[in-house]
């Protein structure tokens, strides 16, 4: 039964709010249960940002969680707030290019995506968040890439269909990175 | 030889490149390095030529340079 | 018909527009942002007015004004700009013009934060305004609820002519969840507005020539005039008290505890019921969704077998004294809160219930 | 035979006025009440009485009123104009009311260039609550809470509003005018007409400012306190019109 | 010393020059212009700040800056205008600024009129403003008490650096009535005040070179933060409750009914109390004189004698919450209310009293 | 060896900013700060922050400081000047809270000539809100409120706060100045420093309009919102002297 | 011979005299004797001599002076 | 012992205020429990006004009163307005100089003074409310002409002294109107 929490984190202009966002759109489309809730206010600006998904069958009562499913890490400071907050037997993704230290838990499975790296590699640091989307995607193994392409393609319009290729690329890359 | 020289207080630099723009003598450029912040700083590319006009240090919003002057001058601007 | 997944400001303006507002009038404050956004963007689409006021005292004297010209009218605000509001409340209430104002609740007091709080009960349910009035208070639990509340709303304060007020966080207001957004919410026969000021001349017939002005007013210098108008709400009041106690009972059979939450701090309970459940430990609720008026018929329902009341807010405690009137000394009332925009764990709940429990057992 | 050359409006209830002897808010209310009559607006016209002596003048205008909240006639005159603008909308505020506590919705409205007509009415004083000084307090003017007259050395000189409202650029018209003598009367209900026809042809916020008489807290005989709006009030609130749209265009 | 006939608003400026006060700001409204007045005319002799603000709005946020500059300070008003100064006096409650504010209330809601009421006891009870705050509220019953809790409610305000609100009415506020203005009333040991905002020079010592500024603040943006601030609130509000509950118990002992009733309303009941004693009916009387804290202590000290409690308000019923929090249950409560500015004549309370007891006993 | 010709002021604590990158919040406050120290006034100064995005400036500036509730600052100012004259007082104020809800209360500062110092930072925006439009955003101007760009029609045109200001008898001096270049930045400093040099001097109230960015929510890059402030925020507001009371003597 | 006539509503009158001083002819003057309120009322004292100008009725401030002349001229001046 | 509620009404500018403060005035000085309290609002101006006096050697509980001892009725409208409020065995003063009508009830004694007549002999209508105010004293039996005197002096201060002669002689003819 699927019922997963999740953790998104990094900084203000890395897209983490996207990546929850795509995730919950994902999951109406399926008519699952599915609820995102972000750190919001000025600390957004510049500082860190963050969002928790729920996506489960059941109903969803309580909208926050002490102890997240899968935490996706994609900065430094976000690994030192969050880390405690995995469940043991959980899942952390982390953004290698630019977290330096290792996860200090044994409890957790920690995957390490370079995803600045690989960004760059397809020309478009912009979509770091989408490798790592990709990455998850492998991991939580609920959406597919199609599935988060419709809801990109619905979130883009028609103004930014042309980046829709770039995006698929870099979903598929990270789904990749992880094995 | 360089009259002046900049101190980029590299870890409050938020990359926002006014300081780049205002140098009249090229002498800055961001850096491609993320600080802890998460942004790119400013960085002397070109330090020889820094007359220690103050210019970048007058634009800067979050008061992360210094400039030094081989002969004093007017205190911040 | 499919969800569709909405942030709770975002959900709530979309209600609003179906539940037919002809006008809003707001300014700008956190958590509820998304909420003139949306309608500044969309209402002008429909030939319907926007008006972002100068502040909060002015927005709500714009909806006095449009509300008794007749019009269907929305403002929001978060708490210190609820608090500004309430001269224009007060004033509401006393010349009975309908209106809907959401506040979606911060951490207080004073410029406090912009994190998710319940600590405005008082506010909304006591008014902070002056004189005796009351306003209907709704209490969505999620993005649905807030929906199908909001769009109602509308109905419920033309009914009585009196503001009806939205009590939201920022939690629901900032959250997306799926949303039914063709569900239809019940519906009242609302009279004729043969009372709102849009000129003699609608109201001038063939058969009636001489009309007299409408006047919109809660003045009277004279006290057995002004009491007679008191009395006047009163009875609208009562007509409330009596039809427009709303709640939910959720496993109050058997329990042995009844926790009392409402909106977000409610959601949190129930995920703190499933694993007190599972620890074998009966626990019931009661979730009034109308803070005013007060569902004091659900305390009439509590079973024999429940020992104690948990009133559960974010706040410091304050519905906590209505949870008293409404208990009445039958039962031993306990509290557990949060407050300052910090949201409470279940983990907290599930400990703050036992706790409870240990005391009235010790 | 003789004909009636002059005769109450039917802008006007049959009410008596609550005002002290001579105060010449009765006068300002007969011009807006012949106004309307004359503009033939008295079916379409929502009247907004603001806090202050004229509190219920809801009672004396013969067309659909409401009354607002101190200083808030201009958001509620908005919100009724707003949402019905077949409607003909005017505030009618004192000086404590729009100069005082409701600077910030006078000037707003002016600034959203809100199609509507302002009577301002300017005393120099709050009447209603018995003779406390106003923004409008001369220098020197004795008030029960400058009871050695006012100190500008401590609170200022008095604020002229339609000055002020004169740099928003969303004001389509400013006049200031007075009604202390037959002559000063007919040039104010022009200005009023001027007021009321801009709002009829959609082009904007007007505003009239009538320096006006406040007989019992200037404590004066009314033929004094007309002899003091033209020795005192008049010298430091010139008469005339302050901005006219129709004439920057 | 003689008494001095007084009018209870001018007794209420001259109380607040006797207790210190350094600084008035206010916005005229009916029925409390006499103090302003008054104090226009006294303060500036005294070398003190008189100030009449553009609005209610500004004159409680210069009451703010002035108290967290650490000076005395009062303002004054009634109603409507104390609505205005809600979200100004949360400021100041989440902030911890002293200040003293007097509500002359009036018949309300809205615009309501001027004539004397009670109606805005949740209003000052439960604060209009946003998030868990409280002030302490003063509730005199004649000229001489307004006299005496206003010139000590300056050092209630700075001892627990806590707004303290004085809820008079108009009839308190327009009668006369001789006044020991000499009176002495109780002091407070009082810090020093050395979180003001003076200057850092204030607080430079030569041992202490290195201040660090003062800040008067009410907001974090960090939840935990917030929630510590209000902890320290709660703990104050705490120790009110332990040590401020005041009240005054009249003939309980052997009563049948005891009436629970504060300020004008008191007094009236006092001479509805003579006439009922005259007729064999034994009446006594709870008189709150703090509203915040509830004198709740009083209720523990009601004889076996008394059948029920009559909660006597010229408002239709907001301090009844309390009586019937504070009973919890013990006692039928009923209630009997005048409102919009109509003041009841004894002989009503009287009739209330046996209706009261009729169905008691029938 | 050379010498430190450009250091960070004692003005400022050593916290760091919040403001987003580019935003020349940070240039005004470095700029006050500086003023601070060289008037030797860091020891008497009490600052009011308002609300907006310097709502937590009381962490920057090293002087005592309240936080005054949305608009208030100039009533919170009033308050502490009146009580202790002897403290150097200054308001730091965006558009939305001078110009939108605070207009009341900074027009009777003015009007009372109160003996304060105002820094009026206008970004033309709602910053920390979001970017909602405000009564200062320039006609077509994009803001999450007039998303197809603020329409006069509908909202009036700007209100230039300066330019009202200057008609208030009480207001001593009134300057609106820009710091979107280090001549422009230059030239703030200086007017930063007469407006605190009248308080110190006793002659009254004194106000210096900032032309500010959001690069945030003008969806700008830092340097391209220095442009715009050139390109289309000066030529609405002019940049220079509205009044001074010295001249006027 | 009287080229105007003037009515006053006698219990509407306040006795405030505006119409009295505003009246170039003289025509009226305050009453002796007090109306239902308690005012001495206004009275044409020199009825003769009224030219129907309406100068009193334009200051009157209770509305309480109707004027008519013998031929017609513009209404309520 | 002394327990007289009074109520004091009239036109606006008649001072029927001032007559109620003196006797509190007067009696605050002879240290009798006293309250006076009026009608206020803006029905004052030009309406009619009007105040209630105690005057008690017991302490005073409730301000208001539903009947009183004695009316001091100084005009036509405040006859109709009070003339129910008086006790049975109560008195009523009336101004014969603007009320018309007769005092329909039989159970209060009436006392009628031509005040404005009075005053006008005086010279001054002004003092209309002080000739009442002595017929009242006669009645009252309380304060003396000089109690009241040494009250006015203190309320007129330096500006108004050389009015004191006028009233003291409008105190006395009234206080004589009675017999
Ligand atoms: C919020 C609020 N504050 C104060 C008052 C009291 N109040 C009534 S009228 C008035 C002033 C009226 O002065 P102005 O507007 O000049 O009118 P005037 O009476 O002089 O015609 C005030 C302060 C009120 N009713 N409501
Ligand atoms: C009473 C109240 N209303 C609204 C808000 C929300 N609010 C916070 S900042 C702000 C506007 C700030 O804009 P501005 O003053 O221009 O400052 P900027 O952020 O642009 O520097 C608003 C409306 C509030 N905190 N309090
Ligand atoms: S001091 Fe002048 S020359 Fe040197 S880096 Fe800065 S701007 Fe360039
Ligand atoms: S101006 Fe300052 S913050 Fe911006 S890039 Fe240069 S050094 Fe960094
Ligand atoms: S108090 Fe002044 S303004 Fe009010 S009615 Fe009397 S004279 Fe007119
Ligand atoms: S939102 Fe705008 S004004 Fe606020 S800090 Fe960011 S750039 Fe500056
Ligand atoms: S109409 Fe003219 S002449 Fe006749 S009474 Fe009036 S003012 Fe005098
Ligand atoms: S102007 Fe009118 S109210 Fe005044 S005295 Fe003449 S008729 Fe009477
Ligand atoms: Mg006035
Ligand atoms: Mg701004």
């Amino acid at each position: 039964m699927i019922n997963e929490k999740i953790i998104v984190a990094g900084f203000g202009g890395q897209g983490v709010m996207l990546m929850g966002q795509l995730l919950a759109y994902a999951a109406t489309n399926q008519d699952l249960n599915t609820l995102w809730f972000p750190s919001y206010g000025p600390e957004t600006r510049g500082g860190t940002a963050n969002c928790q998904v729920i996506i489960s069958e059941e109903d969803i009562y309580s909208p926050v969680f002490s102890k997240c499913d899968t935490a996706i890490i994609m900065n430094g400071p976000s690994l030192d707030k969050f880390e405690s907050r995995v469940a043991p037997g959980g899942k952390i993704l982390i953004n290698s290019s630019l977290v330096s230290r290792e996860v200090t838990r044994t409890d957790i499975e920690v995957i390490k995506v370079p995803v600045n790296e690989i960004a760059l590699e397809l020309g478009n640091l912009k979509v770091a968040n989408m490798v790592m989307l990709g990455a998850y995607l492998e991991v939580l193994k609920i959406f597919s890439i199609d599935d988060i392409i419709k809801v990109l393609k619905k979130t883009f319009g028609e103004g930014k269909s042309h980046l829709i290729d770039v995006n698929r690329e870099a979903l598929k890359i990270g789904s990749k990175s992880t094995k | 030889m360089a009259r002046g020289r900049v101190v980029v207080s590299v870890d409050r630099c938020k990359g926002c490149s006014l300081c780049v723009e205002a140098c009249p003598q090229n002498v800055l450029a961001m850096d491609t390095k993320v600080n802890v912040k998460g942004y790119t700083p400013a960085v002397a590319i070109n330090p020889d030529k820094c007359t220690g006009c103050t210019f970048c240090a007058l634009v800067c919003p979050d008061v992360c340079i210094e400039v030094y002057r081989e002969k004093g001058g007017t205190k911040n601007g | 018909m499919a969800k569709v997944l909405m942030k709770g400001n975002e959900a709530m303006a979309l209600a609003a527009i179906k539940g037919g507002v002809d006008a809003f009038f707001g300014y700008p404050i956190t958590p509820q942002n998304e909420i003139p956004e949306y309608l500044s963007r969309e209402l002008p689409k429909l030939g319907k007015v926007f008006v972002q006021a100068e502040s909060e005292v002015a927005a709500i004297n714009m909806v006095y004004g449009a509300g008794g010209a007749g019009a269907r009218v929305l403002t929001s605000s978060s708490s210190p700009g609820i608090a500004l509001k309430q001269e224009g409340i007060t004033y509401m209430a006393g010349s009975q013009i309908p209106g809907v104002i959401i506040n979606v609740m911060r951490g207080g007091p004073g410029l406090g934060g912009i994190q998710p709080s319940q600590a405005d009960y008082y506010q909304v349910t006591r008014g902070g305004g002056n004189g005796d009035y009351n306003c209907i208070v709704l209490a969505p639990e999620n993005v649905q609820e807030a929906f199908d509340l909001v769009k109602e709303s509308f109905d419920l304060a033309d009914y009585y002519r009196n503001p009806v007020m939205i009590a939201a966080d920022g939690l629901i207001g900032q959250m997306m969840a799926p949303v039914d957004i063709d569900k239809e919410t019940p519906k009242l026969d609302l009279p004729e507005k043969d009372w709102a000021t849009t000129g003699m001349k609608n109201r001038r017939t063939k058969e009636n020539k001489d009309v007299d002005p409408n006047i919109i007013v809660s003045l009277s210098l004279v006290d057995t005039v002004l009491e007679e108008m008191n009395l006047v709400l009163q009875k609208k009041y009562t007509h409330m008290r009596e039809n427009q106690q709303r709640y939910e009972l959720i496993n109050i059979e058997d329990a042995e505890i009844v926790i009392v939450a409402y909106g977000t701090s409610s959601r949190i309970c129930r995920s703190a019921m499933e694993i007190l459940k599972e620890e074998g430990i009966k626990v019931g609720m009661i979730r009034p969704i109308t803070l005013w008026p007060f569902p004091e018929k659900a305390f009439a329902e509590i079973p024999e077998s429940v020992k104690g009341l948990l009133t559960v807010e974010m706040s410091m405690g304050q519905m906590i004294d209505d949870v008293k009137i409404s208990n009445n000394g039958k039962l031993p009332v306990g509290f557990y809160g949060r407050c300052g925009g910090v949201i409470p764990e279940p983990e907290e709940i599930v400990n703050a219930v036992k706790d409870f429990l240990g005391g009235l057992n010790g | 035979m003789d004909n009636l050359v002059f005769e109450r409006t039917k802008g006007l209830t049959k009410k008596e006025f609550s005002y002290c002897p001579g105060c010449t808010h009765g006068i300002i209310h007969r011009l807006v009440a012949e106004v309307l009559e004359e503009l033939n607006v008295l079916d379409t016209a929502v009247g907004v009485a603001s806090v202050g002596c004229s509190v219920i003048n809801y009672e004396y205008f013969d067309c659909d009123m409401q009354q607002a909240a101190h200083g808030r006639a201009p958001a509620v005159a908005t919100g009724i104009k707003r949402v019905n603008p077949e409607n003909t909308v005017f505030t009618y505020q004192g000086d404590g009311d729009l100069a005082a506590i409701g600077t910030a919705e006078i000037i707003h409205a002016a600034h959203r260039n809100e199609n509507i007509s302002v009577m301002f009415v300017n005393n120099a004083i709050f009447g209603m609550t018995g003779g406390q000084m106003a923004p409008t307090t001369l220098p020197g003017q004795k008030t029960t809470t400058s009871q050695n007259g006012r100190d500008p050395y401590v609170v200022g000189m008095p604020i002229r509003m339609s000055e002020v409202l004169g740099q928003i650029p969303g004001a389509y018209y400013v006049e200031r005018v007075s009604v202390h003598n037959p002559k000063h009367i007919i040039k104010a209900k022009k200005a009023i007409k001027k007021a009321f026809q801009n709002q009829i042809d959609g082009k904007g916020f007007s505003l009239v400012e009538f320096i006006s008489t406040c007989p019992i807290n200037w404590r004066m005989t009314p033929n004094d306190s007309l002899k003091w709006v033209e020795d005192s009030m008049i010298p430091y609130y010139p008469l005339g019109v302050v901005k006219d749209g129709d004439k920057n265009d």
